[in-house]
């Protein structure tokens, strides 16, 4: 075995120097009956790096590539292009194969590229503070449900419509044991704002909330001045916190700091990962210097060494699990630190200007695909404000056309019905995620696509 | 000092040995560097970007005003501040890195490679399921394997890490609880449990009650029958336990669970011990975590991304969480929502998992197979206590007898010396290791948790073992200066962790000197 | 030290620093690594191969029987080795690398990524041309452009590196001679000139004959003017000349040169200095290689790969080497032989070049496109001229104005200091700089040739000037140890390079302990 | 640009801190008439990242990689399985964007493999020294025969009918400048020992002779004992310069040292490399070291530093161009550094144990090869003996068959009529390679192809 350094040899005479004759004999606390006397009969025995290379391509193989068709899938996970030094360096062993940083002397590399992370992050969001990674948005928003009501000491947390339903779904989860109480939105594809229920909200907003949680962009893509909702939570001592999935937006928009937030959260993918199929991503979490001990996950900050040298450790761990067992903030350990490591480097190489010409872009484009649709009979597109993302509504069912164009190899984004199987209101509605990745000619191929498929 | 012309980099003072300070603070490879803010700038992009076509804003008038305050780097200054940075880490790729619990194995590169396939990394999770058959296959295929390696029927794919993983089995076990109508409040944790363990459960509303354990590390059997009542939802064990042991009461101990209506869940961070050897459906287990980062050589990544599939029995598979993958006649399914009847609790995180990690250990699966990870265990197991026995006359182990994966030592061996663990700990750096676990698990003082991995060769451990032995011996001759000072050969010496903690500055605050400590703003 | 169990690292003593010698002799992150012969077994390995069908040998007898003596390392212990290994070497993704004629310039990580796509790197050479169509394209791209920055009407794509590219020039120029019936004998190169120049000269059978520069390092015209006559087959002058300076006479020269009937080979490895803003086509020259792996960014890998590619005026153009690509109306077409007629003078090489540095390339220019790669010159000119006037009035600048893409010195500062060239560029290893090229060009007494290429910030240039300030003023105040000593901090300290031509080592003899230093069995 | 760290401001301080108002002021000793006044108008101006990557991508999407398809392809590159491990260990930037280690102290990565590289070279080879590599084997060989010839001070080789064309070719050119004469076998596919001319070289040595060159395997993949052959040699004062093209066949069969070469020269693509479409590839060049100091190249040493411990320098340079100029044994300086990395990378992995087993499986599955394909209708295999290679005679004109398997994608091996277009004798000849790669349904496949293309 390539990755095992012993022979047989070695083995024997280490034994022997241990004091046994077999290996099973260090395994004596295991009851007879359960130790295993050979290898697992219903699996293969090791292989080849060329024969597993071969398997495993063959899996790959059957699967269709972002960017091998012209693609429009968004919903909380974005197709951008990531400079290959990025990958270059985070597969660099240093990064790679080190873990959390523990003994900060010899981890400073990974300390720092946090400190920049955490800065990186409180200002996108227009925080103060952000910590050093969660899992990835939707466990982030949990989060955050949480501290804000360990902060508020209220338990009822109002959802808007607007947010993403797997954020949702698994906010719900939790709140059956932890004993929330969440008050949820139901989606309507409004002309205009699909999905935009703040005035709903600002009605449901009293002594007893929480927090109000909004996602800006919105699943439907909608995007929304959030001040007013700001000021009537913070009217009722309720914490504003917004959800933000696609952070490339945060170049060209308002943050949701200058509008008033409390506690940001989000989904880090956009910038520096892949798509990988949903995962690893990674959670954004920032959220106002007061709170910083109600914050869940790890935190970096600067100290000094012995010569008075500056340097970074971990920090305020008497919020975490390591430390506080049961009365921890949360019970996160292991985050996403790699992949806090390609978006700080991605982030670093954008800096401001290359951010805003980024997202300007994505913006510009996705108004260019909204204006040649609305142009498609059978397809009204519903967003008066988006980003780079927006819904449309077909004149027949959604998932039949997304089906049939994928067939002609075009994905065009998500039909509703997908992520709402029961709310058949939303039925007819795609959203459309429109990225730098996006050329004139597939928005040209997807228009084409969608006139021949509406009309016969 | 670089002063007039040159920019002052990373930590002010010029760095000395043998008398000699250099000017620029740089000692010949061993490069300071400054943060990005320091070096960056607002103007200055690593990225062309095309210029946006000429639209009509409909950003709704939400334009942004203000500047961010992110600095840019082109790509040859940012590939030189993450390479400085990246030396100033340890790594397995560097050294053996004993970190108990955490089993820092070799990654092989191999996985890397798999992972970066455009067929796996560059498909969207919302994609049409025809266009991604291949991806539930994989996900299907180490699913397949998890399950015969642990003797379980059902597993889920979703959760992120071992202690996402936890809280999935306690949400089942509590969902299973809640079907049969059966609320109960208390999780028992044994006190030497990892801190997840008692976070978890308190996260899930259940009150933690700690178990003691025995004078060998072990949980105190008769002590946890007799807590045991109906009352209690669930014991969490970890197995082989965190001193290393595995636990030999384990088939009583959920017998006994069993037997009061309640659940055993096993914390499996420490699976690697074992895999292939024994199957901890055997053992009766309900659910159990498995760390794919730790047992299935996922890189590490400095602090993750990980990936904590849970293994379920019987009694729990039907309160998994969504979603999971179906093999039919004809294809795969992704089944993403409740149907009629569904008891599942619900789901724990948007999408599907950590794709990434799940290629990454179908890579070391396929590579290892069915006699190669259970040589893998034995290899970890063996390497563990030859250490035991190397290290056992200069230093001091907490338990008799063989251990399995780790080797545990407590501080009795510094008593006296001035030197404590922490020193112990830092003075390894300088001998060009990373120390091991230190002060977990809480039932030993000073503890020291030794896990070598299988992936260390004999001359490796040799190695380390003598240089811990030299350790020993040079703290019991009293040089406490070699200890309490250390380290005096990293990039930097001992850092002020009560200072960061007492004065916490958590973000970049643009000062005027790059390499200048902050003024911390709030006080404690 | 570790002896009675620990594997003895590195190299025998242990590090010492604030009075402290570590057990291992490593120090922090700074660790010793063994030869591969002194770690490795020749019965492990670190790859699977799986067991061979059984069949009846064909090897006509001639299985080997002695062992080889190959030293076999699992996956992890190679990662180690050779992650070691890099750490201990100095590259231009951790600080400026100033080797003047060497252009250490940045190498985008696209490139890498780029020349990996399988259609590139897995492909065969003797592939049917039919399944290649797209790498002939990419030649032919590469091709493209440098005849267009050139202004040269052909181009040669296989020559292997810099050296190369002249033998591929020189072959050219003599076929040529020959074609006219008219042998010459003499070679003219200046002082100046790289050593590659005289010894591609010698080695076409060409007597090399120096010409003279002039105190301000140019080519002394009415000298060469003088030698020009018809025993003169070329001139091989390199422009930007190796002083950093450009031949102000260079179309006089050409003329002459071509007055007597004689070629003008340009030694294309400045041609950094000038891309997109001067094409050697309308100098007058008549060949010039081209080193991609300068230019153009393809990594110098630690000594090569390189690319030289030789473009060739109207005049040379039908002496080209084999192959070349030939785009018809329908494909792009592979000419590997001599058809009736063709006067090439044949082939330089297996296959067709080095294709993984043309994707490299190709990738580099269609990023820069025109307009970067001028600016690209510019800035690189920009910034040796900087460190030119920053640093004057402390070094000696070995001529006067202006520069272009690098700045020469003289070692006139250091007289009466006792401290030389060499010295000096040892103590910037300490400060944390790979130092300039040193005595070289030799028309130059103990030359110091600085190249900091586009690269480099302005931040980055400050403090390297910063450095060599402080460092020139520290020479003139005496501190003669810092550098006579240096470098104190690498991780060696200045190695004995008599010795190892004296009694030259250049194999692993198997001895008796790691680490330790071989006996010279053969003394000259 | 993403490459250029300057922004305008910072030109203009700095040439305002040079003194000179305008970049061009520094160009002023260019000719007025030819210093453009703008960037060339005939190339395109910079692109951006993926604009690139979608350029390059389609380019190479237009050439059949050699994993996809059953692939028989050698003469002179071989394709072996590379570990993922060789390729992520020289992309280090620390090995990939360092150059020659002229700087020892800062360069000790770069010269302990080095050391390593060589020793593995001269002990598989079966030499005493060997040199830190050349271009590649073509050039190597040209190299041996030059080095012969100041060793031997005499100017005519024998060259093997075996030799590589190509290598051949390169000889020639450079022969007809340097004054060497090249005596050069003419191939025939004889029955048997396809391109094996040993009898026939072995009575044209004689006291003018500086060495015999012979390839083994040779490009017809025949393998020969060449004991006697050196002995003749040695007998007449030349020597023996031995080719190897395929260096895993050094795993299984009698090194050349042991024969008696003096000399051996190869191409290293083999270990560690990949196709590349030619290049970069690998020049490996070993000899006696009585003979060191006519080598070509650069060697590594070993020495001391100032406090006694071990390190490595760059060595002997006396011999090169940067110190000897004129009167160097070579031109050489640039090398194949990264390659021989990834050589030595994927050696040490192998090591002797996995070299042996990786040359066993290659011989064994040639051997397979060999027996299916003789049973072919219209295939006659030629060689009695090979390693990994051998050559068949066709019933048709090789080129057309192998043309149209390529066309039912079958890279079906090298029709010799690619390599000597004008000796029409061996344009019946197909040399085909077998290694690790190919698989037994791979062999079926072209066994099938062969019957069906020869039968119709
Ligand atoms: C015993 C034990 N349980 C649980 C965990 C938590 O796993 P993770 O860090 O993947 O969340 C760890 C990891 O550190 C552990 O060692
Ligand atoms: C001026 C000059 N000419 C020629 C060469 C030779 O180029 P290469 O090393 O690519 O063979 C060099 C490179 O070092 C050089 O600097």
């Amino acid at each position: 075995m390539r990755y095992l350094p012993h022979m047989d040899a070695d083995r024997q005479s280490m034994l022997a120097d241990i004091g046994v004759e077999h290996i099973d004999e260090l395994f004596r606390d295991v009851p007879a009956a359960a130790l295993l006397k050979e290898p697992i009969t219903s699996l293969p025995n090791h292989a080849t790096e060329l024969e597993v290379e071969r398997m495993l391509s063959r899996m790959a193989g059957r699967n269709t590539p972002a960017s091998a068709v012209p693609f429009f899938i968004g919903c909380g996970a974005y197709k951008h292009h990531v400079p290959a030094s990025v990958d270059h360096l985070i597969q660099r062993g240093e990064f790679l194969t080190s873990y959390t940083p523990y003994q900060p002397e010899i981890a400073q590399g990974t300390l720092q590229y946090l400190f920049e992370f955490q800065t990186q992050v409180a200002r996108l969001t227009g925080m103060e503070v952000a910590n050093a990674s969660m899992y990835d948005g939707s466990t982030a928003t949990t989060e955050a449900i949480f501290m804000a009501r360990r902060i508020t000491r209220r338990k009822k947390a109002l959802i808007s419509a607007g947010v993403h339903p797997h954020y949702v779904d698994v906010a719900k989860a939790l709140a059956k044991v932890s004993g929330d109480e969440l008050v949820i939105g139901t989606p309507e594809l409004a002309k205009g704002k699909p999905g935009g229920d703040y005035e709903a909200l600002l009605g449901q907003i009293d002594k007893t909330t929480s927090c109000v949680v909004v996602q800006n962009p919105n699943l439907f893509g909608y995007v929304a001045d959030l001040t007013e909702l700001a000021e009537a939570c913070h009217a009722n001592g309720a914490l504003l916190v917004v959800v933000v999935t696609e952070v490339v937006s945060l170049g060209l928009m308002k943050s949701p700091g200058e509008m008033g937030a409390d506690i940001v959260v989000g989904e880090g993918q956009s910038i520096g990962n892949g798509l990988n199929y949903g995962g690893p991503y990674l959670g954004l979490f920032a959220c106002r210097e007061k709170f910083v001990r109600q914050m869940p996950g790890r935190l970096c900050g600067e100290t000094v060494d012995a010569d008075g040298r500056r340097g970074y450790v971990l920090t305020l761990s008497t919020r975490e699990q390591h430390i506080r067992r049961e009365k921890a903030t949360s019970n996160i350990c292991t985050n996403s630190g790699l992949c806090a490591l390609a978006f700080t480097i991605h982030l670093s190489l954008l800096g401001e200007a290359g951010l805003r010409q980024l997202a300007q872009f994505n913006h510009a484009r996705a108004v260019q695909a909204a204006e040649r649709l609305a142009k498609v009979p059978g397809v009204e597109v519903l967003n008066d404000a988006f980003f780079n993302e927006f819904t449309i509504r077909l004149s027949k069912p959604s998932r039949d056309v997304v089906r049939e164009l994928g067939n002609r190899d075009i994905l065009a984004g998500v039909a509703l019905s997908r992520l709402y199987p029961t709310e058949t209101a939303l039925h007819d509605g795609v959203v459309l995620a429109v990225t730098e990745i996006v050329t004139e000619s597939d928005i040209e191929a997807l228009a084409k696509g969608l006139e021949e498929v509406l009309s016969c | 000092m670089l002063n007039r012309q040159g920019r002052p980099t990373g930590t002010g003072e010029g760095a000395s040995a043998e008398g000699f300070t250099t000017f620029t603070g740089h000692k010949g490879l061993d490069l300071n560097e400054p943060l990005i803010f320091e070096i960056g700038r607002g103007d200055r992009t690593g990225v062309d970007v095309p210029d946006a076509p000429k639209v009509a804003s409909r950003l709704g008038g939400l334009e942004r005003e203000a500047p961010i305050g992110l600095p840019g780097l082109s790509e040859p200054e940012a590939v030189r501040h993450y390479t400085r940075l990246s030396r100033k880490n340890y790594a397995i790729d560097m050294g053996l890195f004993p970190l108990g619990s955490c089993t820092m194995k070799h990654n092989p590169r191999l996985n890397e490679k798999m992972a970066r396939l455009a067929g796996f990394s560059d498909i969207h999770p919302l994609q049409p399921q025809d266009t991604v058959q291949g991806a539930l296959e994989l996900i299907d295929t180490v699913a397949h394997w998890l399950m015969e390696l642990t003797g379980m029927p059902a597993v889920a794919m979703s959760p992120k890490a071992g202690a996402h993983g936890e809280l999935c089995g306690l949400l089942a076990i509590r969902a299973a609880l809640e079907a049969r109508g059966d609320a109960r409040e208390v999780v028992l944790v044994p006190e030497s449990a990892h801190g997840t363990n008692p976070a978890t459960a308190a996260f899930c509303g259940y009150r933690v009650e700690e178990i003691p354990a025995t004078e060998n590390g072990r949980v105190d059997f008769e002590a946890l029958k007799k807590r045991l009542g109906p009352d209690v939802a669930a014991i969490m064990l970890t197995n082989p336990n965190t001193c290393g042991l595995f636990e030999p009461d384990i088939i009583k101990i959920a017998e006994a669970v069993h037997a009061v209506g309640a659940f055993f869940y096993c914390d499996g961070a420490n699976f690697n011990a074992i895999v292939g050897k024994v199957r901890p459906g055997d053992l009766g287990v309900d659910a159990m975590h498995i760390n794919l980062h730790k047992t299935f050589s996922t890189p590490h990544g400095g602090g993750g991304p990980g990936s904590g599939p849970v293994v379920f029995s019987e009694a729990l598979a039907p309160f998994a969480p969504l979603p999971y993958v179906k093999k039919t006649e004809e294809r795969f399914e992704l089944v993403e929502h409740l149907e009629e009847g569904d008891q599942s609790f619900g789901r724990m995180v948007a999408f599907h998992g950590q794709m990434g990690m799940f290629v990454r250990a179908a890579s070391y699966m396929l590579s290892h197979g069915a006699d190669g990870l259970r040589q893998a265990a034995e290899d970890a197991v063996l390497n563990a206590n030859y250490i035991m026995a190397k290290l056992q006359d200069v230093m001091t182990p907490a338990f008799e007898g063989p251990c399995m994966h780790e080797a545990l030592f407590d501080d009795r061996f510094l008593k006296d010396t001035g030197v404590t663990t922490l020193d112990f700990a830092k003075a390894m750096i300088d001998e060009g290791y990373h120390p091991m676990t230190m002060y977990f698990p809480l039932v030993v003082h000073g503890a020291m948790l030794i896990e070598p991995t299988e992936t260390e060769s004999r001359a490796s451990l040799d190695e380390f073992i003598g240089a811990l032995r030299s350790l020993a011996e040079a703290a019991k001759n009293g040089e406490k200066e070699r200890f309490t000072a250390a380290p005096h050969f990293a990039p930097v010496k001992r850092l002020d962790e009560t200072r960061a903690a007492r004065q916490p500055v958590l973000s970049y605050k643009n000062t005027a000197e790059p390499g200048s400590v902050t003024t911390p703003v709030a006080a404690e």
